[in-house]
């Protein structure tokens, strides 16, 4: 049977089975820290690099796709799976990033309050194994099931802590808007099937479908997956989950399950709906780049380390969409190397992302532990006692900032070209409006940059707000080498794009036809060598040298004798940790520009009160505007319906002789 | 490929180098005539720094090896656009490693460089001017962006060379759009040099500044790399201005030794006028409060916008 | 010898019409125990309209199911009823919760539905009694008025009775009555569930101290 | 043969109880009892998928695909609520709740229901149809009113009579049915009234008269299933009788009568092609939709499962409504993974209101804390319920969806509305007992899990795997449905 015709889906399954078992080792003994610790987590690192190879594999560029077919699932719809490059590439990612975060946790969780941790261990490898199944699944059902569970194993990784209210609360409405998201993917898949009665996604890619179906189920697909990526307004759990969940949890939710939506949409716009219309790719533009503005702009003024880093994922996911967009725009007019540039800019940022958003995530993990602090305001010079974390977040922080010359300079720079291309859309409106996108990616892209200064500044630097922080641990072994990983991870692809370019060839030539121009072995040249080349390793080499040259020039010429003294600080004698900038503070200036896009709560002191205290809350508008009366509005209807059941046993019957009467009527 | 190539860029980041603090010295005089004040000999910026590197550097206790890294880092970056901008020729080697956008993102890398080292010491004026830069940061820099891509669209490419070829070559073409652009580009260069009427480079001690607030705790060759290389920064943005909107005068690919001569004298001649000029901007224009500095850097954005707009409405 | 059809038919309705005046009587009657009265008249009548069809038909198993109502609804019902009522002293039941003449003039629309409705269908009824159809579904929405307006448990459930016997005419009149099997069903389920509602008479009595259905109008949404 | 077990044992059952039920042992011989049952329904059914439907008793009884797997569900939920029940009661016996009296009431009459329902599933006779579902709304009345409160006698009674009144409408429709028929059939003997005889005719029959009766048998049956807005019934005499009973009542009976509401949808839909299924549509979404808001604001922990019940009915009435192969095909699946999880999970749910001492859901905290087991069981049934995958419900709302999305799509946004705030309802709710601080104490007897995990178990199964035999049996059912 198939089994033979596919080699490297049976490895996956038996490696998915591995991180099964390995699970469900963790409940034998559900407390035993060291058995969980520093065995299983380990091993399912290893195992993460088996699927990290395996989507390599797949993505090599003469690899045609495999298919297999599971005795399991509805009668007439068996699990039907496949691995094409689409799907290799998000293995890889899931892999590669899911390994690095495997080793981290291996060190970092602990048993004490919450879930035991081998229960733990479960929950976690089912989530990874969820989301490789997600992305190999080949029908509508086994991509369902295979999605619900990654929500449910998630969620009850995010409520590990269930016994806080607020935890509770963000895992509540994490899996209410993922439960509606998922509705509205099925109903999309309902209207994608054609009426063929057949759910395998082989069975959708045959017919097209109407202008006005296909709408449909494109917009419900982008309803479904941008709940789950966290586009604006669906955004709301986002920011809530992230922070409640443990750091582990929160970078594979942020590194990989929001991936997972993004593989969602890609699938759905570019392989089961073989064509489009060109407004949606206007639209999810559109969509896209107002998310990452909001998000950066709602990521700057936080005051909680996670949280910040939550709202920096909502941005990142927004600049992911506009990527796509552009490529669902190009593809309407047929411009295919714009689109496959748009395409390849959007997967690249999403590898990019995944890494260097789960390195500052576990490394905030490490920060919490060693201080036991969230809060921004309580933190600070932490780059003196864990200099190692401080070292590789700085990797990460200068990658998400989107600064030359690491990773996440490479995408957005792609990005960027691909938007420099839109002139050739003949259609006056859009490249009319294209300008603007791009003026709001460079200004998100800018305000990234402001928002890590602060994260970093205010997290490693300055002097420690707390008299506690001078006891901070750095992170352990373990702990180091998963960071280690991801930020090599962050390095590697900064220095040589093309290689994730190379890897995109193959998905873009089947999505869009083309594939973008891949220059020399140091040079990235994606439309036409004269005219934009980026070299990330010949800059590295660059910086580098400059940095030596200089460093030993000064030296050998002058001297290197330095002189330790208090700061001079305008020679202000007495300086307290309390004098610099808070992160409050910091968010300031956003505060002032942006003031309208937030609705803050402030509360100054008087000038007269001995112990001022100065307090902001920002909240988000839409909360306000969307949730709160969709809330009120259901609660009203709920008091209206809940009269029904007034008690009264004559009204009862009276329903039941009004309901035949009118039954009655109605078949007269 | 040869060694010659490599000499050139080698001559040309050289030049860049010693060109750079004169241009400041050359600004100053320039001031200095037109508010009637005796002037500075124009080698004073070579004399500042040469005492400065003889000093011994004093740092404050705690400070991080980061806050000694960073001046290297800013130096090395902005060598690194010398290198990258074509000041006097435009076949450089190094040219192709990193387009206008990648020139944008080591202003960045450097912006983001200082701005952290400033934070390390964690004194209040530090801070407070790491977060007044990036703030000034993140409006100009989407402005800059906005800028080149006028040139980016006329020209069809961000490799800077090709931008100054096809800008700089006959028949001899007017853009409009390009106007809007240069306005916008000589507000951004302002605010990004920490010129009037953002910051102003002559005051110490004053909550209104910025730049300065955050170099407070250097000292000795610190100091010194780290003005040199706002002094490099001040002359690449003006060979960036020279390159987009005067871009006559530049040796190209396939010229002699004799185009590289008169390339020189084209570009001391730009220096000069651009130096007049923004002596005369700065005089007549007052320090605005730092919170106008939003709506002069989004007037700027505006602009460059546009720009954009005007050029796809007018196709040209 | 068999007496004509016409006129069999002419009894038939005429006993059909004393059915329906019975239950307008019900509908506007307040005291409980001539309510039982009235309820055993009705099983009276339903009684020799039975008869009447199983005589003109011919039928053997009707005459089983006449006799089976004389027990049960003309002999035991109101008794054990009457008996109820003397010891729950329920005799009288408060104001309904329509007044009397709304009351009537909703049954009177009711009963020009009900015929409305059966017009078509008695049409092509084979029987001798085909108008009877439209009569016994007014009398089970007749019935189902009563339960509705009334306030006391014992009429609500003579109103149950009412309609019981409004389907019980349907059956016989218009089918012929039903196969003995389902007949006996029928009236054991009756049966039973009268002796079940004698039960929660009493345990409601003892719960809430009187038979006032205001009292069973706690469990809701609040 | 094992007809007559299938009837004669849980008849037999309540024969012994009633005269027994007050000893120490009862409630194990009423677990053994429902387990003779399951056992000869299990007969029943391998002997019909051997040799196929069977007509027997002078075609009295008829069993086919249709109804032969809702026996066998019936009787085992029947078993499993049985062995449930025995630490139940003694729990409430230990509290106080009942006499031994009363149990001795509660076990026959658990039986006698048993019995009841399996007659109304196993007959071919209409009107034996309607006698055996008035006799199990009667002994489900003694068992709703068993702890002699005033809330129970108030759920009771509102219970009878509604139930009652609805019951009689199905009486009349029955009566038109059969004299629709009776021309065609002639009066003599039962022809008339047997479903074979009248499923073979049903072209030929009056369409106004079966429109009629439609009706009729709609409210009828329908009030039973607890279709808005018939329903009032159904959340009190779930939540005052016993946990065990409510169960049934979810599981067990709601599908009975709307087995007897689709038997008569497929007479009528003989003559009348669309009206029945567009009458279960509108009933169907309607339930659904009310259901959902009257569980957003819910206090008590049965209550809440309770509408859950009148939710699912509207859906499965909704596929059912919608016709086709798969509708009908998900709307079986519907019905079973439903009774299974739904009684599963009031199973859990009895226990943790025992624990807590309270059915208020804000008085329920910490389950998960004080008995994992106990948590687990009820979140995960909650979320089976809720239909998240890989359970069950979710692959029958997949199939449900999907096809209204095609057929039907201006009746997707209400199920999504539907189901969107069903899920916030009731999943805020459970996330709230299960986890949090501990409230309550241990309990007497240790409680009966076994069952919930037993009933999710095969519920998971379901999801991930069907037995290809018991896809085929479905699919058998689903085209007799048409």
């Amino acid at each position: 049977m198939e089994m033979v015709a596919a080699p490297s889906l049976t490895v996956l399954l038996a490696l998915v089975a591995g991180w099964m078992t390995l699970g469900l080792a963790g409940l034998i003994r559900p407390h035993h820290v060291g058995l969980v610790g520093r065995a299983l987590f380990p091993l399912g690192a290893l195992i993460g690099l088996g699927v990290a190879l395996v989507g390599l594999a797949a993505l090599r560029p003469d690899r045609l796709a495999e298919q297999l077919v599971l005795p399991l699932g509805l009668p007439d719809l068996p699990f039907h799976l496949r691995l094409d490059a689409l799907s290799g590439f998000f293995l890889l990612l899931q892999g590669a990033v899911g390994a690095g975060i495997s080793i981290f946790a291996a060190g970092y969780f602990r048993a004490g309050e919450g879930t035991a941790p081998g229960l733990l261990c479960l929950q976690y490898h089912v989530f990874l194994a969820s989301m490789v199944l997600v992305v190999v699944a080949d029908d509508a059902y086994f991509f369902m099931v295979a999605w619900e569970t990654m929500a449910l194993s998630s969620y009850f990784l995010v409520t590990t802590q269930h016994r806080i209210p607020e935890i509770r609360r963000a895992g509540f409405l994490y899996l209410l808007i993922a439960h509606v998201g998922a509705i509205s993917i099925l109903l999309s898949f309902g209207v994608l099937q054609g009426g063929s009665w057949k759910f395998t996604f082989d069975a959708m890619r045959g017919p097209t479908l109407s202008p006005a179906w296909a709408t449909v189920a494109f917009l419900l697909a982008l309803v479904g997956f941008g709940a789950k990526a966290g586009l604006v307004p669906l955004h709301v759990w986002l920011p809530e989950a992230h922070p409640a969940a443990p750091s582990p949890v929160s970078a594979l939710m942020s590194g990989l399950m929001l991936k997972t939506a993004v593989y969602g949409v890609l699938r759905v716009s570019f392989d089961l709906l073989h064509s489009g219309l060109w407004w949606w790719g206007a639209l999810v533009l559109a969509i896209g780049l107002f998310t990452g503005l909001f998000g950066v702009v709602f990521a700057a003024v936080q005051t909680d380390m996670k949280r910040l880093l939550a709202y920096s994922s909502i941005e990142n996911v927004g600049l992911i969409f506009s990527g796509i967009g552009l490529a669902i725009l190009f593809r309407a007019f047929d411009l295919r190397l714009f689109a496959a540039l748009a395409l390849s800019a959007a997967l690249i940022h999403t590898l990019n992302h995944a890494f260097f958003k789960s390195l500052l995530f576990l490394a905030t993990g490490s920060v919490l532990h060693a201080t036991g602090e969230r809060n921004l305001g309580k933190l600070g010079g932490l780059i003196r006692r864990m200099p190692w974390v401080a070292v590789l977040a700085l990797v990460g922080t200068l990658a998400i900032a989107g600064l030359p010359p690491l990773n996440g300079f490479v995408s957005e720079w792609l990005l960027l070209q691909a938007f420099l291309s839109t002139p050739r859309i003949p259609q006056p409106f859009v490249n009319m409006l294209i300008p603007l996108g791009a003026a709001a990616l460079a200004l998100t892209a800018a305000l990234s940059a402001y928002v890590m200064v602060k994260f970093y500044g205010v997290i490693f630097l300055g002097q420690p707000r707390e008299p506690a922080l001078m006891k901070a641990h750095d992170a352990g072994r373990l702990q180091r080498l998963g960071l280690v990983w991801l930020a090599a991870g962050c390095v590697v692809l900064g220095a040589f794009p093309q290689l994730a370019l190379t890897a995109t060839a193959g998905i873009t030539r089947a999505a869009v036809g083309d594939a973008v121009r891949m220059g020399s072995w140091a040079f990235v040249a994606p439309l036409a060598p004269g005219q934009a080349s980026y070299s990330g390793v010949l800059l590295w080499v660059g910086i580098l040298g400059v940095v030596a040259v200089t460093f030993v020039l000064v030296r050998r010429l002058y001297h290197g004798r330095v002189r330790r003294t208090a700061p001079w600080d305008c020679g202000d004698p007495w300086q307290t940790p309390r004098m610099q900038d808070t992160a409050e503070g910091f968010g300031q200036p956003i505060r002032h520009i942006f003031g309208s896009a937030f609705r803050i709560d402030r509360e100054l002191p008087s000038p007269w009160d001995s112990a001022p205290r100065y307090r902001v809350q920002i909240e988000d508008r839409i909360w306000r505007a969307l949730y709160l009366p969709l809330g009120r509005g259901v609660q009203r209807l709920a008091d209206a319906v809940a009269v029904i059941q007034g008690g009264r046993l004559a009204i009862y019957l009276l329903y039941a002789f009004l309901t035949l009467i009118a039954l009655l009527v109605f078949v007269l | 490929m040869t060694a010659a190539p490599l000499v050139r860029q080698a001559a040309e980041v050289v030049l860049a180098m010693s060109l750079a603090p004169l241009f400041i010295g050359w600004i100053a005089q320039c001031r200095a005539w037109l508010q009637n004040r005796s002037a500075p000999p124009l080698l004073q910026p070579w004399r500042t720094l040469r005492k400065l590197f003889w000093k011994d550097a004093t740092l404050a206790e705690h400070a991080s090896p980061l806050f000694r890294l960073t001046p290297y880092v800013l130096f090395g970056t902005m060598v690194l656009a010398a290198a990258i901008i074509p000041t006097v020729a435009t076949n450089l080697p190094f040219a192709w490693v990193a387009d206008a956008i990648a020139l944008v993102g080591l202003f960045a890398t450097a912006r983001v460089f200082i701005s952290l080292a400033a934070m390390d010491i964690g004194t209040a004026f530090g801070t407070l001017g790491a977060r007044r830069e990036m703030m000034v940061g993140f409006l100009a820099e989407p402005a800059l962006l906005m800028v080149f891509f006028n040139a980016f669209l006329i020209s069809g490419s961000t490799a800077l060379p090709s931008v100054v070829e096809r800008l700089a070559a006959p028949p001899f073409i007017i853009y409009p759009s390009l106007a809007f652009a240069g306005v916008a580009f000589v507000m951004v260069l302002l605010a990004e040099n920490a010129r009037l009427p953002i910051d102003n480079p002559a005051t110490h001690l004053e909550l209104t500044m910025i730049h300065e607030a955050m170099v407070l705790e250097y000292s000795a060759r610190h100091l010194a790399l780290v003005e040199w290389a706002s002094a490099l920064k001040l002359f690449n943005y003006a060979c960036l201005g020279f390159a987009l909107f005067v871009p006559w005068g530049l040796a190209s690919r396939d010229s002699g030794p004799g185009a590289v001569l008169v390339a020189v004298v084209a570009l001391l001649l730009k220096l000069g006028a651009a130096g007049a000029v923004l002596a005369l901007v700065e005089t007549v224009s007052a320090k605005l409060r730092i919170f106008r500095a939003p709506e002069f850097l989004a007037m700027a954005f505006l602009l460059a916008v546009l720009g954009l707009l005007v050029h796809l409405l007018l196709g040209a | 010898m068999v007496p004509p059809p016409s006129f069999t038919a002419q009894l038939l309705n005429l006993f059909a019409a004393g059915l329906l005046l019975i239950s307008f009587a019900m509908l506007s009657q307040r005291r409980t125990r001539s309510l039982i009265l009235l309820f055993g008249l009705q099983g009276a009548i339903l009684v020799a309209s039975t008869t009447l069809v199983a005589y003109s038909a011919g039928l053997r198993h009707l005459y089983f199911s006449a006799g089976l109502t004389l027990v049960l609804k003309v002999c035991l019902l109101p008794w054990i009823l009457l008996r109820l009522v003397d010891r729950l002293e329920a005799q009288w039941d408060s104001e309904p919760l329509i007044n009397i003449p709304t009351t009537m003039l909703i049954g009177v629309g009711l009963v020009i539905f009900a015929f409305g409705l059966a017009q078509p269908i008695s049409a092509l009824a084979t029987t001798i009694t085909r108008n009877t159809l439209g009569i016994a579904l007014a009398i089970i929405l007749l019935a189902f008025v009563m339960m509705i307006t009334r306030r006391k448990a014992v009429t609500q459930v003579m109103g149950f009775l009412a309609m019981e016997n409004g389907l019980f005419f349907a059956a016989t009149s218009a089918t012929y009555g039903m196969p003995m099997v389902v007949e006996l069903g029928i009236a054991l389920d009756v049966l039973v569930g009268v002796f079940i509602l004698g039960i929660f008479f009493f345990q409601i009595r003892e719960q809430f101290e009187s038979l006032d259905l205001q009292h069973l109008e706690n469990l809701k949404e609040e | 043969m094992e007809l007559l077990l299938v009837l004669g044992v849980p008849l037999l059952g309540a024969v012994v109880l009633a005269l027994f039920g007050a000893r120490r042992h009862a409630a194990e011989v009423n677990a053994l009892m429902s387990f003779g049952t399951l056992v000869s329904a299990a007969m029943l059914v391998l002997r019909v998928i051997r040799h196929g439907p069977m007509l027997v008793w002078h075609e009295q009884f008829f069993i086919d695909p249709f109804n032969v797997f809702l026996v066998a569900l019936t009787a085992f939920v029947g078993f499993t609520t049985a062995l449930f029940s025995r630490p139940y009661m003694r729990i409430e016996e230990h509290n106080g709740r009942i006499t031994p009296g009363r149990l001795r009431l509660y076990h026959s009459m658990y039986q006698l229901f048993m019995a009841a329902m399996l007659l109304a599933l196993l007959t071919n006779n209409m009107g034996l149809l309607w006698v055996a579902m008035e006799a199990a709304t009667l002994s489900t009345v003694l068992l709703v009113s068993l702890y002699r409160t005033r809330a129970s006698l108030e759920a009771a009674w509102k219970y009878f009579i509604l139930c009652g009144v609805g019951i009689a409408q199905a009486l009349f429709g029955t009566i038109l049915l059969y004299f629709a028929a009776e021309g065609l059939l002639g009066g003599e003997g039962m022809a008339a009234l047997l479903w074979t005889r009248l499923d073979a005719i049903k072209g030929q029959l009056e369409p106004t008269v079966l429109g009629l009766a439609f009706v009729f048998l709609l409210v009828g049956y329908g009030t039973k299933v607890g279709l808005a807005p018939l329903h009032n019934w159904l959340p009190d005499a779930h939540a005052e009788g016993p946990t065990p009973v409510s169960a049934v009542l979810s599981g067990l009976l709601l599908n009975v009568a709307l087995y007897a509401v689709v038997r008569c949808k497929v007479l009528v839909e003989g003559s009348i092609q669309h009206l029945p299924g567009r009458m279960l549509m509108g009933f169907g979404l309607l339930s659904a939709i009310l259901a959902a808001f009257f569980l957003w604001r819910q206090g008590d922990i049965k209550r809440l499962f309770a509408y859950s019940s009148i939710e699912h009915m509207g859906i499965v009435t909704f596929a059912f409504g919608m016709g086709g192969p798969v509708a009908n095909f998900a709307a079986l699946l519907h019905m079973t993974v439903h009774s299974l999880t739904k009684s599963a999970i009031f199973f859990a749910a009895g226990h943790a209101s025992q624990t807590a001492g309270t059915q208020r859901i804000d008085g329920i905290r910490g389950l998960l804390v004080l008995s994992p087991t106990m948590g687990w069981g009820l979140m995960l049934g909650a979320l089976a319920i809720l239909g998240l995958p890989p359970f069950g419900v979710f692959a029958s709302e997949f199939l449900i969806l999907t096809t209204a999305m095609r057929d039907h799509p201006w009746a997707t946004p209400i199920l999504l509305t539907a189901l969107g705030v069903a899920f916030a309802a009731i999943f805020g709710r459970v996330q709230a007992m299960v986890f949090g601080e501990i409230e309550g104490r241990p309990l007497s007897h240790s409680p009966a899990l076994l069952p919930v995990f037993a009933h999710l178990a095969i519920v998971l199964m379901l999801g991930v795997y069907m037995p290809p035999a018991l896809a085929e049996w479905y699919r058998l059912a689903a085209r007799l449905i048409g």
